[in-house]
Protein backbone atom coordinates (compact mmCIF):
# COMPACT_ATOMS: atom_id res chain seq x y z
CA UNK A 1 0.00 0.00 0.00
CA UNK A 2 1.50 3.39 -0.93
CA UNK A 3 0.84 5.74 1.94
CA UNK A 4 2.00 9.00 2.77
CA UNK A 5 1.90 10.89 6.11
CA UNK A 6 2.59 14.58 6.56
CA UNK A 7 2.63 17.27 9.73
CA UNK A 8 3.14 19.95 7.43
CA UNK A 9 3.47 24.12 8.18
CA UNK A 10 3.85 24.74 4.66
CA UNK A 11 0.57 24.97 2.61
CA UNK A 12 -0.91 21.64 1.80
CA UNK A 13 -0.44 20.95 -1.83
CA UNK A 14 -3.40 18.44 -2.16
CA UNK A 15 -2.44 17.37 -5.95
CA UNK A 16 0.88 15.66 -4.64
CA UNK A 17 -1.48 13.89 -2.26
CA UNK A 18 -3.51 12.43 -5.51
CA UNK A 19 0.27 12.34 -7.06
CA UNK A 20 1.97 9.78 -4.81
CA UNK A 21 -1.49 7.55 -4.72
CA UNK A 22 -1.22 7.16 -8.65
CA UNK A 23 -1.46 3.92 -9.72
CA UNK A 24 -2.16 2.18 -12.68
CA UNK A 25 -4.17 -0.47 -10.99
CA UNK A 26 -6.54 1.78 -8.71
CA UNK A 27 -9.46 3.88 -10.88
CA UNK A 28 -11.08 5.41 -7.61
CA UNK A 29 -9.50 8.03 -5.57
CA UNK A 30 -11.38 9.72 -2.73
CA UNK A 31 -10.60 12.68 -0.81
CA UNK A 32 -11.33 15.06 1.48
CA UNK A 33 -10.36 18.70 2.01
CA UNK A 34 -10.91 20.50 5.41
CA UNK A 35 -10.39 24.21 5.04
CA UNK A 36 -10.42 27.26 7.73
CA UNK A 37 -14.15 28.99 8.05
CA UNK A 38 -14.22 32.55 8.53
CA UNK A 39 -16.70 32.46 11.48
CA UNK A 40 -17.46 30.25 14.10
CA UNK A 41 -21.18 30.71 15.90
CA UNK A 42 -21.83 34.15 13.99
CA UNK A 43 -17.92 35.55 15.01
CA UNK A 44 -15.57 36.60 12.82
CA UNK A 45 -12.71 34.48 12.51
CA UNK A 46 -9.44 36.23 11.47
CA UNK A 47 -7.00 33.30 10.90
CA UNK A 48 -6.57 29.78 13.28
CA UNK A 49 -3.13 28.48 14.40
CA UNK A 50 -2.83 24.27 14.76
CA UNK A 51 -0.28 22.74 17.42
CA UNK A 52 0.16 19.51 16.98
CA UNK A 53 2.34 16.56 19.16
CA UNK A 54 4.29 16.14 15.54
CA UNK A 55 5.82 12.80 16.55
CA UNK A 56 2.71 11.22 17.76
CA UNK A 57 0.20 12.60 15.28
CA UNK A 58 2.45 11.04 12.60
CA UNK A 59 2.24 7.55 14.39
CA UNK A 60 -1.89 8.25 14.60
CA UNK A 61 -1.87 8.60 10.91
CA UNK A 62 0.38 4.98 10.57
CA UNK A 63 -2.01 3.57 12.71
CA UNK A 64 -4.94 4.88 11.19
CA UNK A 65 -3.55 3.55 7.85
CA UNK A 66 -3.38 0.37 8.90
CA UNK A 67 -6.71 0.36 10.71
CA UNK A 68 -8.55 1.11 7.08
CA UNK A 69 -6.48 -1.20 5.60
CA UNK A 70 -7.96 -4.57 7.87
CA UNK A 71 -11.42 -2.42 7.31
CA UNK A 72 -11.06 -2.23 3.52
CA UNK A 73 -8.32 -4.19 2.10
CA UNK A 74 -8.63 -3.28 -1.42
CA UNK A 75 -7.46 0.41 -0.35
CA UNK A 76 -4.03 0.48 -2.66
CA UNK A 77 -3.19 4.02 -0.88
CA UNK A 78 -3.62 6.06 1.79
CA UNK A 79 -2.48 10.04 2.49
CA UNK A 80 -3.14 12.15 5.23
CA UNK A 81 -1.69 15.68 5.66
CA UNK A 82 -2.24 18.41 8.86
CA UNK A 83 -1.00 21.47 8.17
CA UNK A 84 0.33 23.30 12.03
CA UNK A 85 1.53 27.08 12.54
CA UNK A 86 -0.65 29.90 11.36
CA UNK A 87 -3.60 29.40 8.50
CA UNK A 88 -5.45 31.72 6.64
CA UNK A 89 -8.89 31.99 6.34
CA UNK A 90 -10.38 29.31 3.30
CA UNK A 91 -6.60 27.48 3.06
CA UNK A 92 -6.70 24.01 2.97
CA UNK A 93 -6.32 22.75 7.56
CA UNK A 94 -6.33 19.06 6.78
CA UNK A 95 -6.61 16.89 3.81
CA UNK A 96 -7.24 12.52 3.68
CA UNK A 97 -6.74 10.86 -0.16
CA UNK A 98 -7.74 7.43 -0.20
CA UNK A 99 -7.33 5.08 -3.58
CA UNK A 100 -8.94 1.71 -4.40
CA UNK A 101 -9.78 -0.16 -7.52
CA UNK A 102 -13.68 0.75 -6.66
CA UNK A 103 -15.55 3.76 -5.43
CA UNK A 104 -17.67 2.05 -2.82
CA UNK A 105 -14.46 1.52 -0.94
CA UNK A 106 -12.48 4.58 -1.42
CA UNK A 107 -15.04 6.85 -0.56
CA UNK A 108 -16.23 5.02 2.79
CA UNK A 109 -12.84 4.33 3.80
CA UNK A 110 -12.16 8.38 3.03
CA UNK A 111 -15.18 8.99 5.04
CA UNK A 112 -13.85 6.85 8.31
CA UNK A 113 -10.75 8.32 7.71
CA UNK A 114 -11.42 11.76 8.36
CA UNK A 115 -13.94 11.03 11.34
CA UNK A 116 -11.38 9.19 13.04
CA UNK A 117 -8.64 12.18 12.44
CA UNK A 118 -10.80 14.35 14.08
CA UNK A 119 -11.07 12.12 16.97
CA UNK A 120 -7.53 11.09 17.56
CA UNK A 121 -5.39 13.09 15.72
CA UNK A 122 -3.33 14.97 18.46
CA UNK A 123 -3.59 18.27 16.89
CA UNK A 124 -5.39 21.39 18.71
CA UNK A 125 -7.00 24.49 17.38
CA UNK A 126 -6.83 28.08 18.11
CA UNK A 127 -9.73 30.37 16.57
CA UNK A 128 -7.96 34.27 16.50
CA UNK A 129 -10.86 36.80 17.10
CA UNK A 130 -10.23 40.62 16.39
CA UNK A 131 -10.49 41.08 20.04
CA UNK A 132 -9.20 37.63 21.42
CA UNK A 133 -8.72 33.61 20.75
CA UNK A 134 -10.23 30.34 21.90
CA UNK A 135 -9.23 27.03 21.63
CA UNK A 136 -11.65 24.97 19.80
CA UNK A 137 -12.52 21.11 20.57
CA UNK A 138 -13.58 18.97 18.04
CA UNK A 139 -17.08 17.65 18.83
CA UNK A 140 -16.80 13.69 18.17
CA UNK A 141 -20.08 12.84 16.33
CA UNK A 142 -20.54 9.25 16.32
CA UNK A 143 -19.57 6.93 13.23
CA UNK A 144 -22.19 6.22 10.46
CA UNK A 145 -20.77 5.53 7.58
CA UNK A 146 -22.00 2.50 6.16
CA UNK A 147 -20.52 0.85 2.95
CA UNK A 148 -18.15 -0.98 4.88
CA UNK B 1 11.61 6.35 39.89
CA UNK B 2 12.79 9.11 41.19
CA UNK B 3 14.69 12.50 39.88
CA UNK B 4 13.20 15.26 36.86
CA UNK B 5 11.23 14.16 34.70
CA UNK B 6 10.07 16.34 31.56
CA UNK B 7 6.53 16.87 30.53
CA UNK B 8 5.33 18.11 27.30
CA UNK B 9 2.45 20.61 27.31
CA UNK B 10 0.19 21.15 23.93
CA UNK B 11 -2.79 23.51 23.06
CA UNK B 12 -4.62 24.76 26.16
CA UNK B 13 -2.68 23.18 28.76
CA UNK B 14 0.73 24.98 26.81
CA UNK B 15 -1.11 28.53 26.73
CA UNK B 16 -2.02 28.04 30.37
CA UNK B 17 0.92 27.30 31.97
CA UNK B 18 3.08 29.49 30.01
CA UNK B 19 5.74 26.87 28.56
CA UNK B 20 5.25 23.91 26.28
CA UNK B 21 7.81 22.22 28.51
CA UNK B 22 7.63 21.76 32.31
CA UNK B 23 10.64 19.88 35.00
CA UNK B 24 9.11 18.09 37.61
CA UNK B 25 10.65 16.15 40.44
CA UNK B 26 9.19 13.22 41.16
CA UNK B 27 9.45 10.64 44.00
CA UNK B 28 10.48 6.97 43.62
CA UNK B 29 7.44 4.68 42.30
CA UNK B 30 6.09 8.05 40.68
CA UNK B 31 3.28 7.00 38.29
CA UNK B 32 1.50 9.08 35.55
CA UNK B 33 -1.26 10.32 37.90
CA UNK B 34 1.67 11.62 40.09
CA UNK B 35 2.90 13.58 37.48
CA UNK B 36 -0.28 15.14 36.74
CA UNK B 37 -0.64 15.99 40.16
CA UNK B 38 2.56 17.62 40.53
CA UNK B 39 2.08 19.56 37.23
CA UNK B 40 -1.20 20.71 38.70
CA UNK B 41 0.35 22.17 41.73
CA UNK B 42 2.81 23.86 39.83
CA UNK B 43 0.89 25.33 37.47
CA UNK B 44 -3.27 25.90 39.43
CA UNK B 45 -4.02 27.68 35.51
CA UNK B 46 -3.92 24.27 34.09
CA UNK B 47 -5.90 22.30 36.67
CA UNK B 48 -9.05 22.29 35.26
CA UNK B 49 -7.71 20.46 31.78
CA UNK B 50 -6.03 17.94 33.24
CA UNK B 51 -9.08 15.66 34.52
CA UNK B 52 -10.13 16.30 30.37
CA UNK B 53 -6.80 15.55 28.96
CA UNK B 54 -5.08 12.30 28.16
CA UNK B 55 -1.71 11.81 29.19
CA UNK B 56 0.95 9.58 26.91
CA UNK B 57 4.44 8.11 27.94
CA UNK B 58 6.57 7.87 24.87
CA UNK B 59 4.25 7.97 22.45
CA UNK B 60 1.60 5.36 23.65
CA UNK B 61 -2.05 6.98 25.70
CA UNK B 62 -1.71 5.58 29.12
CA UNK B 63 -3.94 5.31 32.41
CA UNK B 64 -3.19 7.40 35.48
CA UNK B 65 -1.78 4.34 37.35
CA UNK B 66 0.84 3.84 34.78
CA UNK B 67 4.36 4.04 36.94
CA UNK B 68 7.16 5.72 35.53
CA UNK B 69 10.37 5.56 34.14
CA UNK B 70 13.59 7.07 34.07
CA UNK B 71 13.90 9.29 30.77
CA UNK B 72 10.38 8.81 29.91
CA UNK B 73 8.70 11.37 27.74
CA UNK B 74 5.37 12.48 29.30
CA UNK B 75 2.75 14.62 27.05
CA UNK B 76 -0.59 15.91 28.38
CA UNK B 77 -3.14 15.77 25.63
CA UNK B 78 -6.36 18.28 26.13
CA UNK B 79 -9.23 17.29 24.26
CA UNK B 80 -8.52 17.81 20.51
CA UNK B 81 -9.28 19.91 17.54
CA UNK B 82 -7.54 18.96 14.66
CA UNK B 83 -9.29 18.98 11.37
CA UNK C 1 -24.75 27.62 -5.05
CA UNK C 2 -21.50 27.43 -6.72
CA UNK C 3 -21.45 25.17 -10.16
CA UNK C 4 -19.10 24.06 -12.65
CA UNK C 5 -19.80 21.39 -15.03
CA UNK C 6 -17.75 20.41 -17.93
CA UNK C 7 -17.06 17.58 -20.19
CA UNK C 8 -13.29 18.43 -21.67
CA UNK C 9 -11.26 17.13 -24.19
CA UNK C 10 -8.32 18.71 -22.48
CA UNK C 11 -6.93 16.75 -19.12
CA UNK C 12 -9.31 16.93 -16.33
CA UNK C 13 -7.65 20.12 -14.17
CA UNK C 14 -8.59 18.27 -10.45
CA UNK C 15 -6.99 21.52 -8.42
CA UNK C 16 -9.59 23.61 -10.63
CA UNK C 17 -12.62 22.14 -9.68
CA UNK C 18 -11.30 22.87 -6.27
CA UNK C 19 -10.74 26.40 -6.91
CA UNK C 20 -14.46 26.86 -8.23
CA UNK C 21 -15.52 25.94 -5.42
CA UNK C 22 -13.23 28.02 -3.16
CA UNK C 23 -15.71 29.70 0.25
CA UNK C 24 -14.71 30.82 3.31
CA UNK C 25 -17.94 29.67 4.54
CA UNK C 26 -17.63 26.62 3.64
CA UNK C 27 -15.16 24.34 5.89
CA UNK C 28 -15.72 20.69 4.01
CA UNK C 29 -14.56 19.49 0.24
CA UNK C 30 -15.22 15.91 -0.96
CA UNK C 31 -13.62 14.84 -4.22
CA UNK C 32 -14.12 12.15 -6.30
CA UNK C 33 -11.91 11.27 -9.49
CA UNK C 34 -11.47 8.28 -11.16
CA UNK C 35 -9.13 7.12 -13.54
CA UNK C 36 -8.58 4.71 -16.10
CA UNK C 37 -7.40 1.53 -15.62
CA UNK C 38 -4.72 -1.00 -16.83
CA UNK C 39 -6.73 -3.79 -16.91
CA UNK C 40 -10.02 -5.49 -17.69
CA UNK C 41 -10.62 -8.57 -15.89
CA UNK C 42 -6.77 -9.33 -16.51
CA UNK C 43 -6.76 -8.43 -19.60
CA UNK C 44 -4.18 -4.98 -20.38
CA UNK C 45 -5.94 -2.30 -21.67
CA UNK C 46 -3.75 0.74 -23.42
CA UNK C 47 -5.73 2.81 -23.57
CA UNK C 48 -9.62 4.52 -23.12
CA UNK C 49 -11.75 6.05 -25.80
CA UNK C 50 -14.74 8.26 -23.96
CA UNK C 51 -17.73 9.83 -26.33
CA UNK C 52 -20.01 11.80 -24.84
CA UNK C 53 -23.42 13.23 -26.09
CA UNK C 54 -22.09 16.82 -24.48
CA UNK C 55 -25.30 19.07 -24.53
CA UNK C 56 -27.55 16.22 -22.55
CA UNK C 57 -24.57 15.55 -20.45
CA UNK C 58 -24.14 19.55 -19.38
CA UNK C 59 -27.88 18.90 -18.78
CA UNK C 60 -27.58 15.96 -17.20
CA UNK C 61 -25.04 17.46 -14.46
CA UNK C 62 -26.88 19.96 -14.02
CA UNK C 63 -30.33 17.80 -12.67
CA UNK C 64 -28.05 16.04 -10.39
CA UNK C 65 -26.42 19.67 -8.97
CA UNK C 66 -30.39 20.75 -8.49
CA UNK C 67 -30.78 17.04 -6.93
CA UNK C 68 -27.72 17.24 -5.02
CA UNK C 69 -28.97 21.04 -3.86
CA UNK C 70 -32.39 19.70 -2.73
CA UNK C 71 -31.11 16.50 -0.60
CA UNK C 72 -28.74 18.44 1.11
CA UNK C 73 -30.03 21.77 1.37
CA UNK C 74 -26.58 23.15 2.92
CA UNK C 75 -24.24 21.77 0.06
CA UNK C 76 -22.76 25.14 -1.28
CA UNK C 77 -21.19 24.02 -4.35
CA UNK C 78 -20.93 21.19 -6.84
CA UNK C 79 -17.79 20.90 -9.50
CA UNK C 80 -18.37 18.12 -12.31
CA UNK C 81 -15.90 16.78 -15.29
CA UNK C 82 -15.83 14.22 -17.33
CA UNK C 83 -13.17 13.86 -20.15
CA UNK C 84 -13.75 12.52 -23.87
CA UNK C 85 -11.72 11.52 -26.34
CA UNK C 86 -8.41 8.94 -25.65
CA UNK C 87 -7.54 9.00 -22.73
CA UNK C 88 -4.07 7.22 -21.63
CA UNK C 89 -3.84 4.51 -18.69
CA UNK C 90 -3.85 6.38 -14.93
CA UNK C 91 -5.40 9.60 -16.15
CA UNK C 92 -8.71 10.80 -14.62
CA UNK C 93 -11.93 10.28 -16.68
CA UNK C 94 -13.86 11.77 -14.12
CA UNK C 95 -14.30 14.26 -11.29
CA UNK C 96 -16.81 15.34 -9.05
CA UNK C 97 -16.42 17.94 -5.97
CA UNK C 98 -18.72 18.82 -3.37
CA UNK C 99 -18.21 21.72 -0.77
CA UNK C 100 -20.98 22.46 2.41
CA UNK C 101 -19.89 23.92 5.95
CA UNK C 102 -19.75 20.35 7.15
CA UNK C 103 -18.44 17.28 6.13
CA UNK C 104 -21.12 14.68 6.51
CA UNK C 105 -23.22 16.55 3.81
CA UNK C 106 -20.10 17.37 1.68
CA UNK C 107 -18.78 13.20 1.94
CA UNK C 108 -22.75 12.29 1.37
CA UNK C 109 -23.43 14.30 -1.52
CA UNK C 110 -20.14 13.17 -3.53
CA UNK C 111 -21.01 9.91 -2.97
CA UNK C 112 -24.30 9.83 -4.10
CA UNK C 113 -23.03 12.23 -6.94
CA UNK C 114 -20.63 9.99 -8.31
CA UNK C 115 -23.12 6.80 -8.13
CA UNK C 116 -25.50 9.24 -10.18
CA UNK C 117 -23.20 9.63 -12.80
CA UNK C 118 -22.02 5.99 -13.29
CA UNK C 119 -25.93 5.35 -13.72
CA UNK C 120 -27.01 9.03 -15.72
CA UNK C 121 -24.78 10.80 -17.54
CA UNK C 122 -24.51 9.63 -21.35
CA UNK C 123 -20.84 8.63 -21.70
CA UNK C 124 -19.76 5.51 -23.73
CA UNK C 125 -16.47 4.44 -22.69
CA UNK C 126 -14.42 1.58 -25.25
CA UNK C 127 -11.55 0.00 -24.00
CA UNK C 128 -8.93 -0.22 -26.62
CA UNK C 129 -6.52 -3.76 -26.29
CA UNK C 130 -3.37 -4.79 -28.10
CA UNK C 131 -6.14 -7.31 -30.32
CA UNK C 132 -9.55 -5.29 -30.22
CA UNK C 133 -11.68 -3.13 -28.24
CA UNK C 134 -14.99 -3.44 -26.56
CA UNK C 135 -17.53 -0.78 -25.19
CA UNK C 136 -17.75 -1.17 -21.42
CA UNK C 137 -21.43 -0.69 -19.82
CA UNK C 138 -21.37 0.32 -16.36
CA UNK C 139 -23.09 -2.06 -14.01
CA UNK C 140 -25.30 0.09 -11.94
CA UNK C 141 -25.10 -0.54 -7.82
CA UNK C 142 -27.78 0.11 -5.62
CA UNK C 143 -27.73 3.67 -3.85
CA UNK C 144 -26.88 2.22 -0.08
CA UNK C 145 -24.83 6.04 0.48
CA UNK C 146 -26.14 6.84 4.25
CA UNK C 147 -25.55 10.32 5.93
CA UNK C 148 -28.19 12.27 3.97
CA UNK D 1 -45.03 15.14 -38.87
CA UNK D 2 -44.02 13.58 -42.23
CA UNK D 3 -40.77 13.90 -43.88
CA UNK D 4 -36.87 13.62 -42.70
CA UNK D 5 -35.56 13.66 -39.35
CA UNK D 6 -31.77 13.23 -38.17
CA UNK D 7 -31.30 10.77 -35.61
CA UNK D 8 -27.94 10.88 -33.64
CA UNK D 9 -25.98 7.86 -32.36
CA UNK D 10 -23.64 7.41 -29.48
CA UNK D 11 -21.02 4.75 -28.55
CA UNK D 12 -21.94 1.08 -29.77
CA UNK D 13 -25.07 2.33 -31.91
CA UNK D 14 -22.36 4.77 -33.96
CA UNK D 15 -19.80 2.14 -34.10
CA UNK D 16 -22.57 -0.62 -35.58
CA UNK D 17 -23.86 1.83 -38.31
CA UNK D 18 -20.70 3.27 -38.92
CA UNK D 19 -21.76 7.08 -39.06
CA UNK D 20 -23.13 9.74 -35.88
CA UNK D 21 -25.88 10.59 -37.59
CA UNK D 22 -28.46 9.00 -39.83
CA UNK D 23 -31.30 10.61 -41.81
CA UNK D 24 -34.74 8.76 -41.88
CA UNK D 25 -37.74 9.39 -43.83
CA UNK D 26 -40.99 9.17 -41.34
CA UNK D 27 -44.61 9.04 -42.47
CA UNK D 28 -47.22 11.69 -40.78
CA UNK D 29 -47.98 10.50 -37.32
CA UNK D 30 -44.17 8.77 -36.95
CA UNK D 31 -43.66 8.34 -33.11
CA UNK D 32 -40.39 7.59 -31.69
CA UNK D 33 -40.69 3.73 -31.52
CA UNK D 34 -41.40 4.25 -35.88
CA UNK D 35 -37.91 6.15 -35.60
CA UNK D 36 -36.35 3.12 -33.88
CA UNK D 37 -37.79 0.91 -35.75
CA UNK D 38 -36.75 2.20 -38.96
CA UNK D 39 -33.13 2.73 -37.84
CA UNK D 40 -33.03 -1.16 -37.21
CA UNK D 41 -34.40 -1.41 -40.93
CA UNK D 42 -32.12 0.36 -42.55
CA UNK D 43 -28.40 -0.72 -39.70
CA UNK D 44 -29.73 -4.37 -38.95
CA UNK D 45 -26.01 -4.08 -37.13
CA UNK D 46 -27.40 -2.00 -34.33
CA UNK D 47 -30.91 -3.95 -33.88
CA UNK D 48 -29.49 -6.16 -31.15
CA UNK D 49 -28.73 -2.36 -29.24
CA UNK D 50 -31.83 -1.09 -29.24
CA UNK D 51 -34.06 -2.53 -27.15
CA UNK D 52 -31.66 -1.75 -24.65
CA UNK D 53 -31.44 2.26 -25.82
CA UNK D 54 -33.27 4.91 -24.19
CA UNK D 55 -34.29 7.68 -26.82
CA UNK D 56 -34.11 11.37 -26.15
CA UNK D 57 -36.03 13.49 -28.25
CA UNK D 58 -34.75 17.28 -27.91
CA UNK D 59 -32.57 16.40 -24.99
CA UNK D 60 -35.79 14.97 -23.20
CA UNK D 61 -35.66 11.23 -22.35
CA UNK D 62 -38.86 10.06 -23.93
CA UNK D 63 -40.49 6.71 -24.36
CA UNK D 64 -41.74 4.82 -27.66
CA UNK D 65 -45.38 6.34 -28.27
CA UNK D 66 -43.92 9.87 -27.92
CA UNK D 67 -45.12 11.55 -31.25
CA UNK D 68 -42.05 13.39 -32.96
CA UNK D 69 -42.67 17.39 -34.91
CA UNK D 70 -40.73 18.44 -37.29
CA UNK D 71 -37.18 19.53 -36.58
CA UNK D 72 -36.92 17.24 -33.32
CA UNK D 73 -33.60 16.05 -32.33
CA UNK D 74 -33.89 12.44 -31.86
CA UNK D 75 -31.18 10.20 -29.84
CA UNK D 76 -30.35 6.77 -29.45
CA UNK D 77 -28.45 6.28 -26.40
CA UNK D 78 -26.82 3.19 -25.42
CA UNK D 79 -26.48 1.65 -21.80
CA UNK D 80 -24.12 4.26 -20.60
CA UNK D 81 -20.26 3.85 -19.57
CA UNK D 82 -19.27 7.11 -18.31
CA UNK D 83 -16.66 7.80 -15.19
Amino acid sequence: MRTLYQITEAKIDVGALRDALADPGSGALAMFVGTTRNAFQGKEVRYLEYEAYGALAELEMERLGTEIATLWPSVTGIAIAHRVGRVEIGEASVAIAVSAPHRREALAACAHGIDRLKATLPVWKKEVFADGSAWRENVIEEDTHEGR
Amino acid sequence: MSGRVVVRLFGPAREAAGAGTVELTLPAGATAGDAVAALAAAHPGIGSLLPRSRVAVNLEYVDRATPLRPGDEIAILPPVGGG
